[in-house]
């Protein structure tokens, strides 16, 4: 009885079996981050945010609007509640609580998140400027990342009313941002092919405009 | 049940050819013939049934031809169709020279497979006294069915054929 | 690619040192830095730091624009900077600005790159030491007090109105005298005005006027004056599709750009320009029945063409007729303006205005000898040189070596470390035109601002911030502008309108004009002429020699644009040369003297040069660029890529190029640039030029020419007269019908974008080649690839030669990749990384391109360019410069003319943004942008009112390479040729 | 070229028993002097060629002397080479199998070994011509993340592939196949770990009437594919250029051209692998004269085919009337590149014409010198069919020269160190006569040879003891 065949005809199924599996299944290969959950060097919460305050993605990431770049906020714009929020309500409603048992104004709690904040805007405890201090950058981790020869656009997302949640998966309920697809190609394709193309849009294949355009050019340029 | 096969060495091809026809004239079964080439007409005399290689190549070949034809096809025309130079979609000319390179590929493979699947063992013992049939033995191998030939006719059967040696041995029918 | 940064975020010269730079990454905001972090799993993290307070206006990623002014030259043309996240990544010509129309040149598109020069000085510096600017002010405050009157302040022409405010109060205060000088000198035209009419002015030129055109060695499309307006007004007055169309006669002894777009063109020495010109001048002077005041000079050369050509002028005479000068003989600059003269040209309807004189030119040759002689009769105690590098530009004969030692305190404001530097006692160096305030007058109405697009990436201040320091005004250097602007302008431009709202008015216009300047009447000073006609004339050399005419190329015009290497890579449109100067001999003289291209010849005592042949030119002169052999240039020796056969660009310690000015002459009448006498004698040697072009003719060689098919038909030339009268027939072309063996299955129902380039108004000023350089991140990759035939750029001028003699045509043709649909690059490639997008672009999918260079053989046009190494990108100030939105490539990659369709996504992002559909001309390609003559049309050819697909219909129109059927998206659409009039219509005129 | 011009395939009156000691002993000898200077010259060239190949792929293509015109210069013209010498073999193997050509037995194995050594060759090529070969994977259209993205079936670089690929596979397997009763004299010569080895490889093969009808049948359907094959691979190859619109490349003439100009190089190697094999290998009994003459007849038919190929283009050009296409004629008869077509028309056309003469045909000098010079003349071809036609197509604007660099000329020796080195292994290692059809071209005649046996050498015992066991 011959056995050699056999064998190498299972080779090659394994072979092309693996390929497809890869190919198909949940395997990461490489450069694919799905599911990157970096620290950052503050703890923001999108899950307080986003969840709890219902804040609109867009109040912050204004640039999604209008440029590719949703953009990461610039500290000035996290001030602009936090000049007057400077800590969670619980420990505020702890603070207003012992001051009345003693029988003093409650002092401003400053959480100690929000002092890494202030620290980088150069503000004291009373959010009064601290002469000399400069506003220093806050290096914050990115976590949806692409290749620098793929242009996505933010805006044309947007204008297409696509929610957020569509790509970045369930911001408000997370804690720390985690990057919820993958970002292959194959992805976008995917989501390309399955969205009708706009009422007048222009350049489809075929006769009819049968769906978003999935020219090279769209992306890579 | 069991059987005594008889193995005898020849030198040439037309001694063993003479050999192959007293066995059959003295009533002996010739289960196999090994030589250092093939030896054409042999076939008939043993009894080797037409080789079934040609289906197993025919059938890689239309295979493959079909494979490639559909999956040119299916990934130009149908899965993502880009406008590339002008072409149509399914340009069906453009396809045929892969199409006829995997038709030879997969119909090649086929045979060899078919080659390998049905002669090859990887853990082959081969006989000492047996390792000249690569070089220049020929050697007969015969089964005696029960007694009908005689030890004394066998014996006169191989001096008649000028074999060179003689073996036998006894192998467990299962 | 995938493991570099990605460019758009890399705002931080991670290298770059000095306190203003990490600032500047403070202020540009955000910006991503990578970091490899020990012990991740997932690669390299990726920061990103956003600015820790918003800027105003400024939203990551979305470009915004500054109209400010160009700083390449004088010619101050109105710029809209491209800026993202903080910093300018293009130039565009403003279309609003009343100059410039929204065209500019190479040379401005590239001065971008020299914002980030890393090698220019940063802060003051006196005595080779870095000093702080107080110090340097109270230095200069004291000497200028101690030399009073004994102080110089040598400048290029001012043409900035508050800086001329503050020399003049230099001047009052502390007796300075102001020198201008140019070294592209206009100062014969000048000093001929001043003579003939008093007005020591250069005439703003009004050339869509023109009918008859007639320039003498004027280089006004190429590199005279203000090359983008003036190539905006000839255009305007040439419009072969139904306008009018000027006839324009070049007489000159090199070929220059303007003689190659010129209907009719002849080759004269410098020293005929004067009887050509006399000739003229009596034929005119006979139709209008007066008597020349002056003597003619005999011995015109082709009288009979000059007469001719007199009496088109004189048919067109009162408005439509304009003789262009653009000599360096005073003396033929006189008997242009009495020419002009007699046609009307100065007149209400005129093509030149006196009244709108330039402020471009103001430079007296005279004066400038004059402050040499006074420095080496040690009468200067202190100079301050600005803009200028006198040692680079002035020949070593006139001295100012040996003088300038004489001077107490030599003081240079020049940022780039130049020669002048090695004499100088202070450096007060200025900041980019980018980067600071500033403004221009380019005619008496009008007025250019100039504002910062960047923060300071260095210690710099203005001239004028120098100058108001150094007599005491410490104010910032804004304010000193406002201030002149609420004193001076506003009043004479505004006087209805609040200061700060017409301020910002002009800011946000980035200029203003007043509504018409009035015409100068003039009269003609005929003794001051005739004294002109007496001034020493340029003599023919004796013997074998040849006469030396020195000439700006259009890239690096003068020695202060050398340090570009955008610049210095841009092929010479003539000699399509990169990298080097080069002596241009017409064929007949280089047959003479034994030489061929890329033999090393001697011009003159010891300027040695390579030989390029170029036909058309006078053989009896030899044409030599300048602005080349500037010192320090060899830091470009390791421009390219270093390997085992690699060369380097240039020797360390050598020079790019040669440098020609010594052969400059100066004689009492000033400087000349032609006429001198030289030896050219072959040195034996031969080097390899790096050019882009091997062959120059559209014939093939003739022993292996085809019977019928001995010229290739890539630039159709038809005749004005044909086609007005048989526009049908025009091109003489048998139009192919379109036939194909496919069905078209990919009908689409959108834009198919396309390009229309206009052969006739193409004048191969190569402004394209460095907007297109600049918009797609086009590496420069140095002389040793170019000579390989390696040359990067996307957008190349092909220049051909057709016709001999009197024949000879010199087209210029804008080539790049002509879009196919039925592209024969796509069908080869093999893992379909060049294919066709439904708008039909050709799309180059760099990431996906595995290097098999298959399309770039199977283009007829051979459009495409392979990235061989990967190309030089250490310079991470330079980088600042890339477009974030085009993908740098990497090695191994092909890429070519996308037809910059980042700007296509652009326009359809902003279009989805705000609901609006995109309109014709919403999207314009940088080369269509920057374009001075409007060659360029792009927009939908499936949009039949769109302009490109009106030109594209019209009878002119054809494409390259017709018969293969590849259906480019370019459409050409032939040169015309507005040929002299039949014997039968001169007699008439 | 009938069999019956063979008397005799093989000179010297060899028995079964010489034929494999002729076959095998050298491979179980220490190598001889000149088979180590050999492999040594040529592992020189390989590693040379390594290392450039090394340099080129760390430094990018710009060390190769290719420009913005002249998009491939030696890398394709090597490719082209290569697959053309490789084309012998298959020739040698299944079309004079199929037509029953029983004097190819002598070189059919060392053809088919040429082969596949000659594709590796050539495979090397279109790899490491790539700006990044790194992603050459991406030719192959396997299931990917990225959309998934398949290839563009309309490139004949793509077809190339499949081509190769399946020529490889089919060529490697034949060889294989018909190697294997070989191998198994090898095995049953050798011991230990050698034999252990060559078992493996010969796959149980006892010479079986069953396995000898199959394998022979095996060889019959491979033969029968590879036929069609190896037309269509030159074909393919072709179509690298006959597609294309460059003038010079865009000819219908290119598939047969191709193919018969493949024919006419790969002769010509196995022509001068075969003359020093004999020398060296000592097989002057095995590689006579007459094969040798046998191949020159060949090698005149299609040096003859090849330059009516060449008057062909010339023609097709002049009648096409197109300008672009006379001009490309032109210019590769009297253009700066003149010189290559030259060599190329002396060495392919002329040079040939002297295998006319029965005297140049047994001079195995001569042969072998006309070999080499035919050689020279194929690499030219494709290097004048490549360059010539690209250096100066359409705009003379674009125009430009081709001038190879030191790293593409040690590639190119290091394809031949490759080469060589490979043969040289297969020629220590593996028989180079398929000794197993010797044997059947020798029977007829040896028949008899044998003296009978004195007596019956008794085997009873062995009976007694296998059955004891």
């Amino acid at each position: 009885m011959s056995w050699t065949a056999p064998l190498a005809f299972a080779g090659c199924v394994l072979c092309i079996g693996m390929g497809v599996v890869v190919a198909e299944s949940d395997v990461r290969l490489p450069g694919n981050n799905q599911g990157y959950e970096p620290e950052q060097p503050i703890h923001f919460s999108h899950r307080v945010h986003a969840g709890e305050l219902g804040m609109d993605c867009l109040a912050c990431h204004f640039a999604a609007e209008q440029s590719r770049h949703a953009g990461i906020p610039s500290l000035d714009v996290c001030m602009g509640c936090h000049t007057h929020v400077t800590s969670g309500f619980d420990a505020v409603l702890e603070e207003r609580d012992v001051a009345k048992a003693e029988g003093r104004e409650p002092r401003r709690i400053v959480s100690p998140e929000l002092r890494k904040l202030y620290d980088a805007m150069g503000l004291d405890d009373d959010l009064e400027p601290i002469p000399g201090a400069e506003a220093k950058p806050i290096e914050w981790v990115r976590v949806h990342g692409i290749a620098d020869y793929v242009y996505f656009d933010h805006r044309v997302h947007v204008a297409r009313d696509l929610a957020c949640e569509q790509c970045h998966g369930p911001v408000q309920s997370m804690e720390r941002v985690r990057q919820e697809s993958d970002l292959s190609m194959g992805w976008c394709i995917d989501c390309h092919r399955a969205s009708p193309a706009e009422p007048g849009a222009v350049g489809m294949v075929g006769a009819e405009p049968k769906h978003v355009s999935i020219d090279c050019v769209r992306c890579h340029y | 049940m069991s059987r005594r096969i008889h193995v005898a060495h020849y030198t040439s091809e037309q001694r063993l050819l003479g050999a192959v026809k007293g066995c059959r004239d003295a009533g002996l079964h010739v289960l196999d013939v090994r030589s250092p080439y093939p030896i054409h007409g042999l076939d008939e005399l043993v009894g080797i049934p037409r080789s079934r290689l040609p289906i197993a190549c025919l059938v890689g070949g239309v295979t493959g031809l079909g494979l490639a034809t559909w999956f040119q096809y299916w990934t130009s025309a149908t899965d993502w169709p880009i406008d590339v130079g002008g072409k149509p979609f399914d340009s069906l000319p453009a396809f045929a020279p892969v199409a006829f390179e995997v038709t030879i590929l997969l119909a090649g493979l086929a045979t060899v497979f078919g080659l390998l699947f049905r002669t090859t063992r990887l853990r082959a013992e081969i006989p000492e006294d047996e390792l000249r049939v690569t070089d220049d033995r020929f050697v007969l191998v015969a089964v005696r069915p029960d007694a009908d030939v005689s030890d004394a006719a066998l014996a006169r059967l191989w001096i008649a054929t000028e074999a060179v040696h003689t073996s036998e041995y006894v192998e467990d029918e299962r | 690619m995938a493991d570099t940064d990605r460019t758009d975020d890399l705002i931080l010269p991670v290298e770059g040192d000095g306190a203003s730079r990490r600032s500047f990454l403070k202020l540009a905001g955000f910006g991503v830095a990578s970091a490899a972090l020990a012990g991740c799993t997932r690669g390299p993290t990726r920061l990103v730091v956003p600015r820790p307070t918003g800027a105003e206006g400024v939203v990551p990623g979305r470009p915004y624009w500054i109209a400010t002014t160009c700083g390449g030259c004088e010619a101050a043309c109105g710029v809209l900077a491209k800026c993202r996240d903080g910093r300018p990544i293009k130039l565009e010509g403003n279309p609003q600005h009343g100059v410039s129309r929204g065209g500019l040149c190479a040379v401005g598109q590239a001065s971008l790159l020299d914002l980030y020069d890393g090698r220019l000085v940063d802060g003051a510096q006196l005595r080779g030491s870095a000093v702080e600017w107080s110090a340097l002010d109270d230095e200069m405050r004291t000497a200028l007090t101690a030399s009073r009157g004994r102080t110089r302040l040598l400048t290029r022409t001012l043409t900035s109105p508050s800086t001329r405010a503050w020399v003049a109060r230099l001047e009052k205060q502390h007796g300075v005298r102001h020198v201008e000088w140019d070294p592209r000198s206009a100062s014969a035209l000048l000093d001929a005005h001043k003579a003939c009419f008093g007005v020591r002015a250069v005439p703003q030129m009004r050339l869509e006027r023109a009918r008859v055109l007639v320039a003498f060695d004027a280089d006004f499309l190429g590199t005279w004056l203000s090359p983008v307006e003036l190539a905006k007004r000839y255009r305007a007055g040439r419009n072969p599709d139904g306008g009018a169309v000027s006839r324009h006669i070049q007489l000159e002894s090199r070929l220059s750009l303007t003689g190659c777009a010129a209907d009719e063109r002849f080759a004269i020495a410098p020293w005929e320009q004067r009887a050509a010109l006399s000739a003229i001048c009596a034929r005119l002077a006979e139709h209008a029945g007066r008597k020349p005041p002056f003597d003619l000079v005999p011995d015109a050369p082709r009288p009979d063409d000059l007469v001719r050509i007199a009496d088109e002028l004189w048919a067109a005479r009162g408005g439509g007729a304009v003789l262009l000068c653009g000599s360096d003989d005073p003396g033929a600059q006189g008997l242009a303006a009495y020419a002009n003269d007699l046609l009307g040209a100065y007149g209400d309807d005129g093509v030149l205005n006196l009244g709108a004189r330039s402020g471009i030119r103001r430079g007296d040759d005279g004066a400038l000898a004059q402050l040499v002689a006074d420095m080496a009769a040690g009468e200067v105690d202190v100079l301050i040189v600005d803009g200028l590098d006198p040692l680079y530009e002035l020949p070593g004969e006139l001295g100012f070596r040996d003088a300038v030692t004489n001077v107490g305190l030599v003081v240079t404001t020049s940022a780039q470390p130049d020669e002048l530097h090695s004499v100088a006692d202070a450096v007060a160096p200025v900041p980019h035109a980018l980067a600071c305030w500033n403004d221009s007058q380019q005619t008496a109405g009008e007025y250019s601002l100039c504002q910062p697009t960047v923060p300071a990436l260095r210690s710099a201040r203005t001239l004028r911030a120098s100058l108001a320091a150094w007599l005491g005004d410490s104010r910032e250097d804004r304010e000193l502008l406002r201030d002149h602007w609420r004193t001076e302008i506003a009043p004479r431009l505004a006087r209805n309108v609040p200061f700060d709202a017409f301020f910002d008015r002009v800011l946000h216009d980035g200029f203003v004009a007043s509504s018409g300047e009035g015409v100068l009447g003039v009269s003609l000073d005929a003794g001051a002429l005739a004294e002109l006609l007496r001034t020493a004339a340029p003599a023919a050399p004796a013997g074998d020699g040849l006469a030396l005419v020195l000439h700006a190329n259009v890239a690096v015009p003068e020695g202060r644009h050398a340090h570009n290497p955008w610049l210095q890579e841009v092929p010479d449109p003539l000699t399509t040369i990169v990298w080097d100067n080069a002596a241009c001999l017409a064929p007949e003289t280089a047959a003479r003297l034994g030489v061929k291209p890329d033999d090393v010849v001697r011009v003159g005592p010891d300027l040695e040069l390579p030989v390029r042949v170029v036909p058309g030119q006078d053989p009896r002169v030899v044409a030599v660029a300048l602005g080349y052999g500037v010192s320090g240039t060899d830091r470009f020796s390791r421009i390219g890529p270093s390997w085992l056969e690699g060369r380097l660009t240039v020797q360390e310690g050598g020079t790019v190029g040669s440098r020609a000015a010594e052969l400059l002459s100066f004689d009492a009448d000033g400087l000349r640039w032609n006429g001198r006498a030289v030896d050219v004698v072959g040195t034996g040697e031969s080097v390899e030029v790096a050019a882009t072009q091997d062959h120059h003719r559209l014939e093939v060689p003739e022993h292996l020419a085809p019977k019928r098919g001995a010229v290739r038909d890539a630039v159709l030339i038809t005749d004005l007269k044909t086609l007005q009268e048989d526009p049908a027939h025009a091109l003489h072309r048998h139009h192919v019908p379109e036939s194909t063996l496919w069905p078209d299955d990919h009908v689409t129902t959108g834009p198919r974008w396309g390009m229309a380039i206009d052969l006739a108004a193409c004048n191969g000023c190569s402004g394209c080649v460095v907007a297109c350089q600049a918009e797609n991140n086009v590496p420069v990759v140095g002389k040793d690839e170019v000579r390989r035939h390696r040359e990067m750029t996307w957008l190349r001028i092909d220049r051909y030669f057709v016709g001999h003699g009197d024949d000879l045509r010199t087209v210029h043709q804008p080539m790049m990749c002509q879009h196919c649909e039925n592209a024969p690059c796509e069908t080869v490639c093999p893992v379909l990384a060049t294919v066709h997008s439904e708008d039909g672009l050709n799309q180059q999918v760099y990431n996906r391109c595995v290097g098999t260079r298959y399309c770039a053989n199977n283009c007829p046009y051979k459009t495409r360019r392979f990235n061989w190494f990967e190309y030089e990108r250490a310079d991470e100030l330079r980088n600042l410069a890339l477009n974030p939105d085009v993908t740098v490539r990497s090695r191994g990659v092909m890429e070519k003319c996308s037809m910059c369709v980042q700007r296509i996504q652009e326009g359809k992002a902003e279009s989805s943004r705000t609901g609006d559909p995109l309109a014709d001309g919403a999207v314009k390609t940088a080369c269509q942008q920057s374009c001075p003559a409007d060659a360029i049309a792009f927009g939908d050819l499936n949009d039949p009112e769109s302009s490109v697909a009106q030109l594209v219909r019209g009878p002119r129109a054809y494409t390259v390479l017709e018969e293969l059927n590849v259906a480019p998206g370019v459409t050409y659409l032939a040169d015309v040729r507005n040929a002299p009039k039949s014997a039968a219509e001169k007699s008439h005129g | 070229m009938d069999s019956h011009a063979f008397e005799r395939v093989i000179d010297g009156d060899k028995n079964l028993t010489q034929v494999t000691e002729d076959v095998f002993s050298p491979l179980e000898k220490r190598g001889t002097g000149r088979w180590w200077t050999a492999f040594l010259v040529a592992a020189s060239a390989l590693f040379l060629g390594l290392v450039a190949i090394g340099y080129q792929v760390y430094t990018g293509i710009g060390t190769w002397g290719l420009n913005r015109t002249v998009g491939w210069g030696f890398d394709i013209t090597n490719f082209v080479f290569w697959v053309g010498i490789g084309h012998a073999g298959t020739l040698i193997s299944a079309v004079l199998l199929l037509f029953r050509q029983k004097w190819r037995t002598s070189i059919n194995r060392a053809a088919e070994a040429m082969t596949i050594f000659a594709v590796m060759c050539a495979g090397i090529f279109p790899l490491i011509h790539m700006g990044r070969p790194w992603l050459a994977h991406w030719v192959f259209p396997y299931p990917n993340p990225r959309g998934p993205l398949w290839v563009n079936w309309r490139s004949p670089l793509l077809w190339d592939v499949f081509a190769i690929g399946t020529y490889f596979t089919i060529s490697a397997l034949f060889w294989y196949v018909g190697l294997v009763p070989d191998l198994a004299t090898a095995r049953d010569r050798a011991r230990g770990i050698r034999k252990r080895i060559l078992s493996l490889f010969s796959l149980g093969w006892n010479g079986s009437a069953r396995s000898w009808s199959r394998h022979e049948i095996a060889c019959v359907l491979l033969a029968g594919l590879a036929t069609p094959l190896v037309v269509s691979v030159h074909s393919v190859v072709s179509t690298d250029f006959a597609t294309a619109v460059i003038p010079g490349w865009h000819a219908t003439l290119f598939p047969p051209y191709f193919v018969i100009g493949a024919v006419f190089s790969g002769f010509a190697m196995v022509l001068t692998l075969m003359l020093i094999a004999r020398k060296v290998m000592h097989f002057e009994d095995y590689i006579t004269p007459r094969h040798i003459g046998a191949m020159c007849k060949i090698l005149c038919f299609t040096g003859t085919i090849v330059g009516l190929a060449y008057m062909t283009e010339f023609f097709t050009a002049w009648y096409s009337a197109a300008p672009y296409e006379q001009f490309v004629f032109m210019n590769r008869a009297a253009g700066p590149m003149a010189w290559a077509f030259w060599i190329m028309v002396s060495c392919n056309v002329i040079a040939p014409q002297l295998l006319w003469f029965r005297k140049v045909r047994t001079s195995l000098a001569a042969v072998f010198v006309l070999a080499l010079v035919i050689n020279v003349g194929m690499w030219f071809e494709r290097f004048v069919i490549i360059v010539t036609s690209l250096h100066r197509d359409f705009l003379p604007s674009a125009w430009s020269a081709y001038i190879p660099t030191s790293i593409e000329i040690a590639t190119l020796i290091g394809s031949f160190g490759l080469f060589f080195t490979l043969f040289l292994l297969f020629c220590r290692f593996v028989p180079m006569i398929a000794a197993a059809e010797i044997k059947t071209v020798i029977r007829d005649r040896r028949a008899s040879d044998d003296a009978p046996p004195a007596a019956l050498p008794v085997g009873a015992a062995g009976v007694d003891e296998r059955r004891a066991a």
